[in-house]
């Protein structure tokens, strides 16, 4: 983009708001990647969604940005030359409903709206997971989407009106159970069949290829966050909790409630393309696990795979 | 007239073939910059399956619908403005209020109070064009010259006669403006209610096209969408707006 | 004298941005029913001022405007005003829906139910009367100055209002059409029985149409003179007894 | 004058009264209605600690640039439009093709071709606003009485001094309502530029602030920053619009 | 005779909704430098069409317009106009400012540069030959119908045109003024050696000021008559020669 001098020093970061993206606030707030090279200039970049990051990183204004598998994978699939960099998190999710008479996924009435981020997220595709599994037909609920930010979603099913049921993740996932009237219907794990990477973290092969210390500086640094989180919970609680706006009590529940886990590993990336591919939401339908995961990662293949086998067998 | 459209094709044909060269000359990638036939091919393919008919029908109906409500209530705000200063004082803090609030910042609210169906749409629409409506309405009943409402009063006009036979047509320039403006804000308001709301019953609109083939990626599905647009902006614009404007204000000299 | 018409101590005044501006002090007239009076002054002397005042447009600083004695608040059917300005049409109407409005809406004052072909008779009427038949068709802005003025004209003449205030209606009509259109209003005034109150600049214009002159002047505006006017209708512009009227009122305002 | 503050006052403590009655007889949810003491609390705290006030100046001066460039944008669009009828056929192409198109159906393009910091707010923008207002400039300058014009050409003007001694003040009350509208839309779309293009290393603007807001399902910030757009309009309205109305057409009569 | 400025078979016609109206048949017409010509004929004849033809304003259907044996294409500050319409002033400016508008684009005209305080002095001068000093700082919405048009006329003579083009500037001024006014008008010309083509409806104000009176008839509008006039200036409104010229005139009008 610019001059090869001033690129070389600096790497924009894409940000996003949410529990499973805890580990890059770490970074920032820890300044892990200064550490590292006290020269390279960092700048967090604060976006919307996540459509408008994979916007901004075909631009090339984001060096590295971090989202869910299927959204990459689209992306991947129209010929955008990224790859994953790491796994960052697993999560819980949750298909939550505000009313009575819904206690599963046959009792929606064709009229009863679905709020979700927006089609071809992470929460579209396990809902047509699951759909698909349940009743043979993946579409069943396309009908009846609500596309909303996870604010705005949790607002509307608080209300209790427009909105039947909202597909949540953390935080709101945790605000919304503890509301009364409040349930939970579907997890993100019995949609999908077993465990699966929620957030990974994407970079370019421009940026790969350009710049490979910073690459190497910021996945040493991710390495060290995740670490962090997982040795220690409560520090990183009393770090995160400002950012997030909590009682960092509240953040160390929040950091530590099941099914939250940090780790660098990959799971589910296969489900997701056979699935995606099969339902046409990719064109391609077969990849190398190298067109997909920077080589640095693919030493994680072998335990992708044993994952998948492990998830198989509970 | 005739050159008007000669004009609109020259200009038309001109951008077109730039946007080509500048597609097939390779400086932006075919991701960030495809060609008019790629977008050619999707929007023939969109419209040969029927739906997008459907969703640009679908929009068509719920701007007609806001348009619609949005000037009733623009003129209505508009003269009893004009007519009342208690509620001239009441309409100009609504108006001061509402006119700088973007959809999107009283989103949370329309969905809790008007949920996500057609009429959070219309709300959405009606929002957006009746501020800068009602606005120039009132700019042009206050320039109206006095001469008018002097004859008016003489010839003891009623509040509806004045209205019809006086203000609105003194004022006609303003209004085609105002409704020139309106209709462009409504689709503007329409595109991105639809994009927030999403679908209502599989249907969804123009803007729900745009942004499905947004969310997957899908430039040259973007641009076919946004094609379709401007040729129904200019459609409007040369059939309804100009010949509007052929029939009055240009015919009365002014 | 039974007064039809009264102004008491009318007095008006504008604001500027540096003074208080007096256009009008202390007029007093009495105007009798069927009369036709004639205003005639400097220019700026607050001629139109004092029209608009009796149209009821105007506010006034102090004083009455009396109608056989009662206080009149608003503007109305019954004194219709003919204005100074050449743009005084509708320019959306063509020339013959611009005189069709005014027999309307006095229809309508009056009750009077008329279907469309009579409104459209009557409004050919006057527009034959100011020899303008030609241009029914015609939107205001195709129109000459002096046509312009002989279409407002008709329209005031097709409200066949009680009282017509006239603010140099013939300023830019030419001396021909001008004589004819003189003596159609005082053919008119004499059969239909209208008070007319009728501001010009031209002399003999004032001594051919009116039974009483009303000489104003200016600095402020101040009537200094009412004279009245025994011709015998219908006037002859040559006679001795005009031409003598015609000389004292010119020395009068040239004093 | 006076008396337009005292109403503005007045129906501003009637609707904040309404409001907090609403509010407190709890037909809606706290979370979904807060009492105005809270978001005043809220406001207050905000004003405090400095962001906001930083948010708001850096809001201001987007806006303000933007508006500045988008004015001299129409006005030139209007100008050559006005001048050439060669120019006035590509503009109008350009106005009916443009207009329409809601900022956010192009917020791919821009966050492709310009990126997410100021100059693609600054584009949104100028989007927002240079077509309504050079639509308004424009039967603004076709308005003005034929007279005008050749006295013009009569005296010999330039180009340029036929636009400033002419055109411009001829056309005034279209101008300064064009303005008003831009202004307005200059709000509206800065504010969903910021939500939609988000924050560079923290430093956004308001729209930020009320986006943030809503992440943290904080209903009273976001209706703090409501509040301050709102206010920070109502004071453009009276204080600048207002006075350059008095000084200018109310003063000419027209 | 050299001839100044030369309209050679001028027509010119409007397109209606209904029909093309010739408004302009064959005008053949010679003036000469330092004319003082005057346009006499009835309402709606074309007076100001042709005004605004010589002007550089409208278009012909045909012939050609001369100016020293060279064709005019456009408009320009050596033919200045002076409107019929009340409403030619500047809205926007005070009376002051519409004055010195004149004065400063005929300063640039003539490649002049004058200081702001002489551009005031100039154009509070011809105020007050038209008598409205005392109204320099008033806005044209607070003027009368006949101060407006004074402020225009002072407007036309600060421009110090070559060509003055008047399209009936006393149409609305009291007799008084008016014949001030022609006045000053006649001495202007005699003293400032300018060419001026006056539209009139008054017979008599053409006799008292031109040389040569050009009289037009209407549907179609075309020249009858071009009458000289060697009355010698000053001229007297009641020297039997002035009235007998008049009543020759009359005749030739209303025939
Ligand atoms: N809005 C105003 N503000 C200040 N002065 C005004 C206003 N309107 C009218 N005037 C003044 O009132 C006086 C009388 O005006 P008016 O129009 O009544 O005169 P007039 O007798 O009709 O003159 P004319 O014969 O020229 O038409 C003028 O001196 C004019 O300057
Ligand atoms: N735009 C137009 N379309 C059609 N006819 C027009 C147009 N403009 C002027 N005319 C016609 O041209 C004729 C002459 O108009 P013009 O204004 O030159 O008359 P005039 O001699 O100045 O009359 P007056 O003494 O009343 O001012 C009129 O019959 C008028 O109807
Ligand atoms: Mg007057
Ligand atoms: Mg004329």
């Amino acid at each position: 983009v610019n001059n090869e001098e001033a690129s070389q020093q600096k790497i924009t970061i894409a940000e996003q708001y949410g529990l499973a993206y805890a580990p890059v606030q770490l970074i920032k707030e820890l300044n892990f990647l200064k550490a590292a090279d006290p020269d390279l200039e960092v700048e967090w970049k604060q976006l919307s969604n996540t459509t408008s990051i994979r916007e901004s990183m075909l631009a090339g204004e984001v060096d590295i940005a971090f989202m869910a598998i299927p959204p990459f994978l689209i992306a991947r699939d129209k010929g955008m030359g990224w790859k994953i960099i790491s796994g960052l998190s697993e999560s819980p999710l949750g298909l939550m409903t505000n009313r009575e008479d819904i206690n599963s996924l046959a009792d929606f009435k064709t009229d009863s709206k679905i709020a979700l981020p927006q089609p071809g997220s992470i929460q579209h595709i396990l809902l047509s997971m699951a759909a698909e599994r349940e009743f043979g037909e993946v579409d069943r609920f396309d009908e009846q989407l609500l596309t909303m930010s996870h604010p705005d979603a949790m607002n509307a099913l608080l209300a209790g009106r427009e909105v039947s049921a909202h597909f949540a993740s953390p935080p709101y996932l945790f605000l919304e159970s503890r509301e009364e009237g409040i349930k939970k219907i579907l997890s993100g794990r019995e949609a999908f069949g077993g465990d699966f990477t929620f957030i990974v973290g994407v970079s370019t092969e421009q940026f790969y290829g350009e710049q490979p210390q910073n690459y190497s500086n910021f996945l040493e640094a991710l390495g060290k966050a995740i670490e962090f989180i997982d040795q220690k919970p409560d520090e990183a609680a009393e770090i995160l909790a400002d950012n997030y706006n909590l009682e960092p009590s509240e953040m160390r529940d929040y950091l530590s409630w099941s099914g939250m886990k940090f780790t660098s590993k990959i799971k589910g990336l296969d489900k997701f393309i056979d699935f995606m591919a099969a339902e046409s939401y990719l064109e391609k339908n077969s990849y190398q696990y190298s067109e997909l995961v920077f080589e640095e990662n693919l030493a994680g293949e072998k335990a992708i795979s044993e994952e998948g086998a492990s998830q198989n067998e509970e | 007239m005739k050159s008007k459209y000669k004009q609109r094709f020259f200009w038309g044909i001109l951008l077109a073939f730039i946007w080509q060269l500048t597609a097939v000359s390779g400086i932006f990638s075919e991701l960030i910059f495809p060609g008019l036939d790629q977008i050619s091919i999707v929007l023939f393919k969109s419209l040969q399956d029927g739906t997008l008919i459907k969703q640009i029908a679908f929009s068509l109906s719920v701007i007609a619908q806001g348009l619609f409500l949005a000037t009733i209530m623009a003129l209505l705000f508009a003269l009893t403005a004009y007519f009342s200063s208690t509620a001239a004082g009441l309409i100009d803090t609504l108006t001061a209020l509402a006119h700088p609030l973007p959809g999107i910042a009283l989103m949370p609210l329309i969905l809790i109070w008007f949920g996500s169906g057609r009429m959070a749409i219309l709300i959405v629409i009606i929002h957006s064009v009746l501020w800068p409506l009602s606005l120039n309405l009132s700019t042009g009943f206050n320039s109206i010259p006095d001469i008018y409402t002097l004859i008016a009063k003489n010839y003891r006009l009623n509040k509806f006669e004045f209205m019809y036979k006086i203000l609105i047509p003194a004022s006609l320039p303003y209004f085609i403006s105002g409704l020139k403006i309106a209709w462009a804000r409504s689709w503007r308001a329409l595109i991105s209610a639809e994009m927030l709301f999403g679908a209502i019953n599989s249907l969804g609109g123009l803007g729900w096209y745009i942004f499905q083939r947004r969310v997957f990626f899908d430039l040259p599905g973007v641009f076919a969408g946004i094609i379709v647009i401007i040729m129904i902006g200019i459609v409007v614009e040369d059939f309804i707006f100009a010949k509007l404007e052929n029939k009055t204000v240009k015919k009365w000299g002014a | 004298m039974s007064s039809y018409l009264e102004l008491k101590n009318i007095n008006k005044s504008f604001e500027t941005e540096k003074e208080k501006k007096i256009v009008l002090a202390d007029i007093n007239l009495k105007i009798r029913e069927n009369e036709f009076l004639t205003i005639l002054g400097p220019s700026g002397c607050g001629k139109s001022t004092l029209l608009k005042i009796i149209a009821g447009f105007s506010k006034t600083d102090g004083g009455k405007l009396l109608k056989k004695g009662k206080a009149i608040k608003e503007a109305g059917m019954d004194r219709l005003m003919l204005f100074q300005d050449f743009e005084q049409l509708f320019p959306w109407q063509k020339v013959i829906n611009n005189v069709e409005f005014a027999v309307k809406q006095a229809a309508k004052n009056k009750k009077l139910k008329l279907s469309s072909v009579q409104i459209k008779e009557r409004a050919l009427k006057y527009l034959k009367q100011v020899k303008l038949r030609d241009y029914q068709n015609y939107y205001p802005h195709q129109l000459s100055g002096g046509m312009k003025q002989r279409v407002a004209l008709a329209r005031t003449l097709a409200a066949e209002a009680e009282i017509m205030l006239m603010d140099e209606p013939f300023g830019s009509v030419d001396s021909q059409t001008r004589q004819e259109l003189q003596q159609l209003l005082v053919q008119l005034w004499q059969e239909e029985n209208r008070t007319i109150i009728f501001v010009t600049h031209d002399i003999r214009e004032a001594v051919f149409l009116s039974q009483r002159i009303v000489v104003m002047k200016n600095e402020p505006g101040q009537i200094i003179n009412i004279v009245e006017n025994k011709l015998p209708y219908l006037r002859k512009r040559s006679s001795r007894n005009f031409n003598h009227l015609f000389e004292e009122l010119q020395s009068q305002l040239h004093s």
